[in-house]
């Protein structure tokens, strides 16, 4: 039975994403004083990008055209690591976060030699900032959540969440907000939101995450799209379940069930509320800043393990 | 059984080289030497294989002949190294069968299939010996045979150079290993590996760090520990592919057996200080070299500087074991060791892997420099398939051989939190950072690598018309390639031989319960991923090749590509603190700077380790030799003065005594 | 009987001082000539002195090795030097690294480090004190000679003066080494000295000169 | 009656050899008296090895110690007789160096050797020791060159009154002997000297003079540094054959009689004093010769200092004593002079064909000398200690023998300059050995006599670093006997 919800739970995940990343540009356009597109514009976006055609350079070589499913398989697979409804998740029971950041590291491995077997300088160029911006950020991004890991005296997420679900709000020591802050930082970078890359524009100076895929188009584009909703949507999901997961049923109860995917839906809404303040609160930072900026975000993850090293 | 095998082995080996000798002018049995080395190398897989599950303690024993006690034998850790041995060497002879033949002619193909065997055997030697003169006699010749192969090449004075520093080296770090093995003679019966195990526990805890150091720098010499690496990046680019795979693979490896022997099977517990040592030395090893493969562009100097950087990783889960050992948490000491032997056999199969690759580059497109490649992967499919797998295995991603290793460290350094005293539970756990920044670092080195060698537009003329290497280098990939990807997907066939072996180093050793969890989990993940890979390459999708938009440009040529310095500029930037290059500009004519007749640019990376460090010693040594140089004048009255005062000296000391 | 035993035991004691004598002024000769003349009275003193202790030990033997040491270090060896120095034909001084009265006063001061020397060893071995130092004076001297002079023939007399030294120094403490070995001796030290005549004028062939420290082609 | 064939065989052949007229008929003799030499002493040899001690007459004797270097000195000198054969195209004509004189000093100094080895008597050996000396002056200053004369010059004086001081210190220990009531005919007697030295511990000053003296004395004509001025000049401006005798058995002969005054001090006053002594010039010639390699630029001087070096670890053997030491040592001299032997053969090839010693100026020799370069490379490898050869193994049990007894220090420092003297060999022989020839005509052809002599002394080296057979470790036992 919970193999079923767990499925479920990760459709649900998969078909929700491109709503999130919705919600977060219509909140955006609504706070710039713009009325923005529709929420539901990324759907129609994605329909339209599968019935064209997929261009492919002449030069290109078949990495070219495997990157962007190698990309969606890993970063759904990753989405089946994160628990959403309820304390576990389709791979979350068994799987670690090791994995969880790993296959996040097989996708990007795939997308940055796609690019540059497009064999345009921009996707060179893009590949070149994601290579940098990739390493700065695992070490803080592992670091964090070992962090959790240690407190929770589990590698599971599964087990991470049961832990704090069993913890009071209030008892949570100011380690878990350290980690909660590196964490955030890591999944702004990972995903490529504003102070680290402009996910909306296509200025070279600016852009990471697009001068890769700005070879792509068609179907390949739309799975990039979608991967890449589908990431941020787990990452957002993954600081709920680690650092909010109160309202998750800890036993499996048909009101549980209702009631879960309604707090879930509210949770979301809220982290997707924050992430466009933040959006449009700041500007993109200058290339050669990001690296201060994980390293804020490397040294808030150390921290993090020495105090929950010391509390222990 | 093993027995048999593990003797047919050395035998074939050591008879290899007068076969090679007899059989050069015939031309019908030029594919003698090579097979039989083959059949030999599979021999002894399966005698490795087998006495994994059940060690037979004397595998041959030639004391009787040797003018000193010279035994071999086959206990887990010696088998699972020559099974190391073994299913490396297996295909790299595969691998030269057509490569000797289309690099070398006439004599010096003769020395290669002469050298080759010997060198392997120098290694199994090593490995499997048991007594004291036995692995030192294999570890000088090891170095002997290796520089034997590496004159093959060629011995222009540059060469003879850079061959020296690596002899220079290989001896300075023999002599600490001879100091390591002979602390024991006070303490022990005789020098074989079984009273110097007794021998270990009754000696006072000054000798027994004595031994620790000695066998740090002299493995860590051999192994291409940071401060000890300088030979590395010199002996194995000018060395003939195949060999440099066997001695970055291989020979690497019989270092980390020496100290893995010495540091548990040897001296057992020790002080936590030997453990942060290692973890020191496996960091600083780790991220200075990924920093500077990143910083190269011939394809064996990035390599070799990878080689440290995995040498390192491997360090770092020693160096857990360690600490674990001194906590005295068995359990987690046997995981973190595990992850480091695993390593040593994954990274075994994919640098080899990677420098076979090198070697069929060269012979595709004759040159090393990966500036002057590009758009190889359309030109040789399966070596680009091949490499490709190397390259995610080395990046440590899941679904492939490195990331099992690397999973397991991560592992043991979690556990570190579970230990009483509060440094280890703070520096363990920090180390998963240091590991996370290596494996981050080594993905972009690598993704570099592939994505400037193989993919997009070819740069020069001879990678437009690369042509793919014949059956044989592609089969000798082909099974490493495949290794790697079985490990990766299904580890469970290796760690369960490893476990085994890390029960028998460390006593009352069981692995903490989530160990091996990942033996069970990744197979569904692996079937998982690639079920969705299927899924969306099932989508049916209408695709066009055109030429893409160029902002309106003519049409990109391939200068318009990111070359390997531009995509590793912003890491190099960021971590300019580890290169240091000293750069020169000039621009004539200097008076006017904004209107130059010619600007040239020049930046090397100073290797400052050995500008620091060997350069004083060889000059120090030098100035000592020209000063004793002066007391001999030549003048006899001088000489006289100098008996007269030895002596008077002489028949004071006797006055005192 | 009484008389020859009487002069016996006055050679014995006053050989010691002759000997300083020759030492003394084979420090500050000038000439090759007569360093080699003062060389042949010390052998002679030596013979006086074998013979009186042979006289006083009734060893047969002794007398034996008188008369060896009499024909070969009294009158073949100065010979064999002379025609050297005649068939050299260059300048017969001695040139030296240490002026004269230099070297005169290092022997002198050689003489009393030698009774220092000497002394533990004469109470142990309850010897006659004057020859031993007078022995040790000599191999010092001789030693000094060979440092100090630049001629080849004078490192030669230089040479078999510390020789006579380690020969007086066995005749007092032993009176006297089983004969053959003092025959092997002897005649050794003779092919010796001939040799270096050879090898002198061999140098003086090849380089024009006999200046020991010129030789200094071969260094480091 | 065996031992006095082998000692007046080469006497007689050196004045048969200088009564012939023709070099050819002088080197077909000078062949005939080696091999009957060869064959009375392998039958001396054998004599003693069944027998144990061969006493004839009052000052002939031979035990095992004397059987062991006997061997060293027959295998030494037939190879350098077959090498000298090809060799004789070189010698230049002048006074002495013909080569009816050459085999004859060559004779008379295996005859002086073979008095020292053979003497029963202390001072029948420094007579012998003596003459070695005047004889190999002779032979160094062969080539009359101004170099050589030089050398012979410096080789004779030193010698010499290094000798006089090594008499001073038999008559010394002669004192003692008669002091401690031993009769006066027998006191320089070697047996009765043995069975006599625990009452001669009352003596304990003079035998203590006595051994400094004679440390001194012999330690010249060993080399230990601050003795060793005269050795490489002497090694480098003799002819290759005469350097090969003079670094494999001449120095060994020295060493040779040191052994028998250190067994009877040891046992009069106990080792205490003499080892530690030993142990002090066995390190300083070491540490002092490897830092000397390291500047040196001529082949012939590098491989002298090479010889102090090597004679220095087997001091260090000797100090250390003990089975482990002894045994180290013995097999050491023997090693090491195969592989001098070899290496001083390829350096008259070498100068043969580049008309030059000096390492700087060789280039390319593989490709020029193919056989030679192999024999160098072997040779080097050798001298340097490396495994498959026989010093390796010597090198192994000297060094277990400092670490039983925890000279740890002395044992880092002789590691350390062994790794000094491989940087020191590798530089020099890579230049040498690798890189272009410069036009140098013709491949060198080598002589058969040559390659078959060479490939002797490699297989021996390859033998005794990997199967050591049952007869030699017998006839080692044997010497080792003797000196406990």
């Amino acid at each position: 039975m919970t193999y079923a919800l767990d499925v479920l739970q990760l459709l649900l995940l998969l078909a929700a994403a491109p709503l999130v990343r919705g919600v977060v540009s219509c909140l955006k356009a609504r706070l710039q004083n713009r009325h923005g597109a529709s929420v539901w514009r990324p759907y129609s976006e994605l329909r339209k990008l599968f019935s064209k055609e997929d261009l492919v350079p002449p030069t290109a070589s078949p990495v070219f055209r495997l990157a962007p499913v190698v990309l969606f398989a890993a970063t759904v697979a990753a989405a089946a690591f994160v628990p959403a409804l309820h304390g576990s998740a389709l791979l979350g029971a068994t799987g670690d976060f090791i994995l969880l950041a790993y296959l996040l590291a097989l996708g990007r491995f795939f997308l940055i030699l796609g690019a540059t077997d497009g064999g345009s300088p921009f996707g060179g160029m893009g590949a070149s900032r994601e290579a940098l911006v990739s390493t700065l950020a695992e070490a803080p991004l592992l670091l964090g959540l070992t962090a959790v890991a240690i407190a929770a005296h589990t590698a599971t997420i599964a087990g991470m969440v049961r832990w704090t679900l069993a913890q009071q709000f209030f008892h949570l020591s100011a380690v878990h907000a350290l980690a909660f802050a590196a964490l955030a930082l890591v999944a702004i970078a990972e995903t490529g939101r504003v102070p680290v890359d402009n996910p909306a524009t296509h200025l070279e100076l600016t852009m990471i995450h697009e001068a890769m895929v700005l070879e792509y188009s068609g179907p390949s584009l739309a799975w990039i799209e979608w991967a890449g909703a589908i990431k941020l949507s787990a990452m957002m999901a993954l600081l709920i379940a680690l650092f909010m997961p109160w309202g998750m049923p800890v036993s499996f109860s048909v009101a549980g069930l209702v009631v879960a995917p309604v707090v879930f839906a509210l949770k979301m809404a809220a982290v997707a509320a924050g992430l466009a303040l933040l959006e449009s609160g700041m500007a993109k930072l200058r290339m050669y800043l990001v690296p201060d900026f994980l390293g804020m975000a490397c040294a808030l993850s150390i921290l993090a393990v020495v105090f929950t090293a010391m509390m222990r | 059984m093993a027995h048999i095998l593990f003797n047919s082995l050395l035998v074939i080996l050591l008879a290899l080289p007068a076969v090679t000798l007899l059989a050069s002018p015939f031309k019908a049995l030029r594919h003698l030497s090579p097979a039989l080395l083959m059949i030999g190398l599979v021999a002894g897989a399966v005698a490795a294989a087998r006495s994994l599950c059940h060690p037979c303690l004397i595998a041959s024993d030639l004391s009787s002949i040797t003018p000193l006690p010279f035994a071999l034998a086959l206990d887990r850790l010696s088998a699972y190294f020559l099974l190391l041995i073994c299913v490396v060497g297996a295909p790299v002879a595969l691998f030269s069968f057509s490569y000797v033949e289309r690099h070398y002619t006439g004599r010096r193909r003769d020395w290669l299939w002469a050298l080759l065997p010997l060198f392997l055997l120098s290694m199994v030697v090593v490995v499997t010996a048991s007594t004291a003169f036995a692995f030192l006699f294999g570890w000088e010749l090891m170095t002997l045979f290796s520089a034997g192969l590496i004159l093959i090449d060629g011995d222009d004075s540059q060469r003879r150079q850079k061959l020296f520093t690596y002899l220079l080296m290989m001896h300075a770090g023999a002599a600490a290993v001879v100091g390591a093995f002979f602390m024991f003679a006070p303490h022990a019966a005789g020098l074989d590996f079984a009273s110097i195990r007794v021998a270990a526990g009754l000696m006072p805890a000054g000798v027994r760090t004595a031994v620790f150091l000695l066998a740090f720098i002299g493995f860590g010499t051999k192994a291409g520990i940071v401060p000890l690496h300088v030979w590395l990046p010199k002996a194995h680019p000018i060395a003939p592919s195949p060999v440099s795979a066997l001695m970055s693979g291989v020979m690497l490896k019989t270092a980390i057996y020496g100290f893995v022997r010495f540091g548990f099977d040897f001296l057992g517990t020790g002080p936590a200080w030997w453990g942060y040592l290692v973890l020191a030395a496996g960091a600083l090893s780790g991220v200075l070299g990924v920093l500077y493969a990143l910083a190269e562009h011939d394809i064996k100097r990035l390599l070799a500087y990878s080689s440290v950087e995995n040498i390192g990783v491997i360090y770092l889960g020693l160096g857990a074991a360690l600490v674990f050992t001194a906590n005295h948490a068995p359990g987690w000491a046997a995981l973190a060791l595990m992850g480091a032997l695993l390593h040593s056999l994954n990274h075994a199969l994919f640098k080899s892997l990677l420098f076979l690759g090198a070697g069929a580059l060269a012979d595709a497109t004759h040159t090393l420099d990966i500036e002057e490649l590009g758009g190889l992967f359309n030109r040789m499919r399966t070596t680009g398939t091949l490499l490709l797998i190397a390259c995610c295995s080395i990046a440590g991603l899941p679904l492939f051989n490195g990331f099992v290793g690397e999973w397991l460290t991560f592992q043991s350094f979690l556990g570190g939190a579970t230990l009483a005293a509060s440094a280890p539970a703070i520096v363990l756990p920090l180390m998963a950072g240091v590991l996370a920044l290596i494996g981050g670092l080594a993905a972009a080195c690598f993704v570099n690598l592939y994505g400037v060698a193989f993919l997009g537009r070819p740069r020069s003329v001879e990678a437009g018309d690369a042509v793919e290497v014949p059956l044989a280098m592609r089969a000798g990939m082909a099974l490493l390639a495949a290794a790697c990807v079985v490990i990766g997907i299904a580890p469970a066939i290796i760690l369960r031989p490893l476990s085994a072996i890390v029960q028998d180093l460390i006593p009352g050793a069981s692995l903490p319960e989530g160990a091996l969890s990942i033996a069970r989990f990744v197979p569904w993940l692996a079937a998982m991923v690639i079920a969705i890979m299927l899924g969306v390459a099932l989508v049916r999708r209408v695709t066009r090749l055109t030429a893409t938009w160029a902002c309106g440009s003519p049409a990109l040529n391939s200068r318009m590509q990111y070359t390997s310095t531009a995509f590793t500029s912003p890491i190099r930037k960021v971590f300019a603190q580890a290169y240091r290059p000293d750069r020169t500009l000039s621009v004539e004519p200097a008076e006017q700077p904004y209107f130059p007749a010619s600007i040239s640019y020049h930046s090397i990376r100073t290797v400052h380790f050995e500008q620091a460090l060997y350069r004083p010693a060889v000059n120090t040594i030098v100035a000592a030799a020209n000063r004793l140089r002066k007391l001999q004048t030549g003048n006899i009255q001088v000489y006289l003065l100098y008996m007269f005062l030895a002596l008077v000296l002489l028949l004071l000391f006797m006055r005192l005594a | 009987m009484g008389l020859i035993s009487l002069a016996a035991a006055k050679t014995l004691a006053s050989s010691a001082a002759f000997l300083f004598i020759t030492v003394l002024l084979m420090a500050a000769a000038k000439r090759t000539a007569t360093c080699i003349a003062l060389f042949s009275a010390q052998c002679a003193i030596i013979t006086a002195q074998i013979l009186a202790t042979a006289y006083l030990h009734h060893s047969g033997e002794g007398f034996l090795v008188a008369i060896l040491v009499f024909a070969v270090k009294v009158v073949i060896i100065p010979y064999a030097l002379l025609r050297v120095v005649k068939g050299l034909k260059t300048a017969g001084e001695v040139e030296t690294s240490t002026t004269p009265v230099q070297s005169v006063y290092i022997t002198a001061a050689l003489i009393p480090l030698a009774f220092v020397v000497v002394r533990p060893y004469v109470r142990a071995l309850a010897v006659d004190g004057q020859l031993l130092a007078a022995a040790v004076a000599l191999v010092l001297s001789g030693a000094f000679l060979m440092v100090s002079r630049k001629k080849a023939l004078m490192q030669v007399i230089g040479l078999v003066v510390l020789e006579n030294g380690i020969f007086v120094a066995a005749i007092t403490t032993t009176s006297g080494m089983p004969l053959v070995i003092e025959i092997g001796i002897f005649f050794d030290l003779l092919i010796g000295v001939l040799l270096m005549g050879v090898f002198v004028f061999r140098i003086r062939d090849t380089f024009d000169h006999v200046d020991v420290s010129k030789l200094r082609q071969l260094r480091g | 009656m065996t031992l006095w064939i082998p000692l007046l065989v080469p006497l007689l052949g050196a004045f048969a050899v200088l009564a012939c007229r023709h070099a050819r008929v002088a080197v077909r003799v000078a062949l005939g008296v080696g091999a009957i030499e060869v064959a009375a002493l392998a039958n001396a040899v054998w004599a003693v090895h069944s027998a144990g001690v061969l006493q004839s007459g009052h000052y002939l004797r031979a035990d095992g110690l004397t059987a062991f270097f006997l061997i060293n000195i027959g295998l030494i000198f037939s190879l350098v007789l077959a090498y000298s054969v090809g060799y004789l195209r070189h010698i230049p004509h002048g006074r002495f160096s013909s080569a009816r004189w050459f085999f004859a000093l060559i004779f008379l100094l295996l005859f002086t050797m073979l008095g020292v080895y053979l003497s029963a008597n202390l001072g029948m050996m420094w007579i012998a020791v003596e003459t070695t000396t005047l004889v190999s002056a002779l032979l160094v200053g062969f080539y009359n060159t101004e170099g050589a004369v030089e050398a012979g010059w410096k080789y004779l004086i030193l010698c010499t009154v290094g000798i006089a001081f090594a008499l001073f210190g038999t008559i010394t220990l002669y004192l003692a002997a008669i002091r401690s009531g031993l009769p006066a005919d027998t006191a320089l007697d070697w047996t009765s000297l043995m069975n006599a030295a625990p009452q001669m511990s009352g003596a304990r000053e003079l035998i203590k003079l006595a051994f400094v003296f004679v440390a001194v004395g012999y330690g010249t004509k060993i080399g230990f540094v601050p003795m060793h001025s005269w050795l490489p000049d002497a090694h480098a401006e003799a002819p290759s054959p005469i350097s090969a005798m003079l670094s494999a058995v001449l120095l060994n002969c020295a060493l040779y009689a040191l052994l028998r005054f250190d067994a009877i001090t040891s046992r009069a006053i106990g080792s205490g004093f003499s080892h530690t002594l030993l142990l002090a010039l066995g390190t300083l010639s070491v540490v002092v010769a490897a830092f000397l390699m390291v500047v040196q630029r001529d082949l012939k001087r590098l491989l002298a200092y090479s010889s102090i070096e090597h004679m220095g670890i087997v001091a260090i053997g000797i100090g250390l004593g003990g089975p482990l030491g002894l045994y180290g040592a013995l097999l050491h001299t023997f090693n090491h002079s195969l592989a001098k032997a070899l290496l001083f053969f390829t350096a008259g090839h070498i100068r043969s064909k580049f008309g030059t010693l000096r390492m700087d100026r060789i280039r390319g020799m593989a490709r020029s000398l193919p056989w030679t370069s192999v024999a160098l490379v072997i040779g080097s490898l050798a001298v340097v200690g490396m495994p498959p050869f026989g010093l390796f193994v010597s090198e192994f049990v000297i060094l277990t023998a400092a670490f039983t007894q925890a000279h740890y220090l002395l044992a880092i420092v002789l590691l350390a300059a062994i790794s000094v003297v491989f940087g020191a060999m590798l530089q020099h022989f890579q230049g040498m050995l690798c890189g272009e020839p410069q036009s140098m005509g013709a491949r060198g052809k080598s002589l058969f006599a040559d390659v078959a002599v060479m490939t002797t002394c490699a297989a021996c080296l390859l033998l005794l670093g990997v199967r050591i057979p049952a007869v030699f470790t017998g006839f080692l036992h044997g010497a080792m006997a003797v000196l406990q």
